[in-house]
């Protein structure tokens, strides 16, 4: 189960989806949106897809997760749009027979999700500023004030 | 020929445009494309040398050749999750 | 958060006890009665726990994980009684700021809690036998069958 | 000195109780309580290298002196989760 969407995450409807008697093990990763970072206080987020892509790149890490692990279900849901402090942003969950495998392959999901996935995350700062995220890249500084 | 690039987060908002159409040679390459923007595009000259781009939704280098048909994209760093 | 209980475990509930703007990261395993272990099939799971000491050493796990990872937020519920096939046995959820920290107190909570919690789990087979699961100790084959 | 043990999973059933009343000498130490038990309760030999014991909630070792206030308990290998 992959999904993009602008509503809040059902966890619940995430944990049924990978829930199964073949399984004794399930591992839930939930990212939320954190108050602090670095220092500065963060009052919400905007999450941007490049949605073709990332739905396929999301089918593509399910896809060798379950070549790696013995994946009983595999679910990764991702909201774009707003989101208000605590919220989910991203869901990954997996069931195996063993549990080892269902941590390994959660964390595995949500490292890679975040290298490769072409989603995007904006800080609106609780200066009122705002700031696309993007590892690597030094943002340029008029973008960070907004009038 | 002419292609579409699309841009997404800070490269859409420093082009002030989520799509560019560009003008670029016939059979021209992901490094053709860096070199036409940044000629192009002074804005965007900043950024490109931390971008990706993809063709129809895989990630490419620069040797790729591109094609009108392509669907072309522009991929800063991505912060997901 | 430490409970023992014969309810069906609320996963949603354990999730809202450790949800905080605080936290970037949760994670939630789930242990499930899984249907076929060593190829024999299991019907059901009976678990029965010393109270006193499982809840004293449930409430030092989360103290002893807390020592060694930034938690934010931390519940431990273990269910008791009869279970039917898939549903969730154990729930450990643990948040964090960063999502590392999480992964590593959340497995390394169901793995020492394996090793040290007086719990007990009673294979009810498919076949109508029935058998104390005590890994180590060959458990004397007259109280396999039952009548 | 009479001290309560409280038994659980398959050494409550071979026991067929969930408590014995063992009846041993003053300061006896959880080392005595098992010789105890290996002569007395002849249900339990198979399983008593494999137990441990807990004294008030606490895992203890064979040295730990018992008194008639101690909580008891023979934790045969744990298997929850």
């Amino acid at each position: 189960m992959i999904e993009i969407t602008t509503k809040p995450i059902d966890t619940d409807a995430v944990l049924r989806q990978v829930a199964s008697p073949e399984a004794g093990a399930v591992v839930l990763f939930l990212g939320t949106t954190r108050r602090m970072t670095d220092g500065r206080e963060t009052e919400s987020l905007d999450y941007e897809c490049f949605a073709d892509m990332a739905e396929r790149k999301l089918a593509e890490l399910e896809t060798e997760a379950r070549r790696r692990w013995p994946l009983v279900g595999c679910a990764i849901v991702h909201r774009v749009g707003h989101l208000e402090l605590g919220e989910p942003s991203v869901a990954v969950a997996v069931s195996t027979p063993h549990r080892r495998a269902s941590f390994e392959a959660g964390e595995w999901l949500i490292d890679t999700l975040k290298q490769v996935v072409p989603i995007w995350k904006k800080e609106n700062w609780a200066d009122g500023t705002t700031q696309w995220v993007h590892p690597g890249l030094e943002v340029p500084p008029e973008l960070k004030a907004k009038p | 020929m002419n292609v579409t690039l699309h841009l997404f987060a800070v490269a859409r908002e420093l082009a002030q445009s989520d799509t560019l159409e560009l003008e670029l040679p016939e059979g021209a390459t992901v490094g053709q494309l860096r070199e036409h923007l940044a000629a192009e595009h002074p804005a965007l000259a900043e950024i490109l040398p931390h971008v990706l781009f993809a063709v129809d939704s895989e990630y490419v280098d620069n040797e790729r050749t591109l094609s009108p048909e392509c669907q072309i994209a522009c991929i800063p760093p991505v912060s997901g999750g």
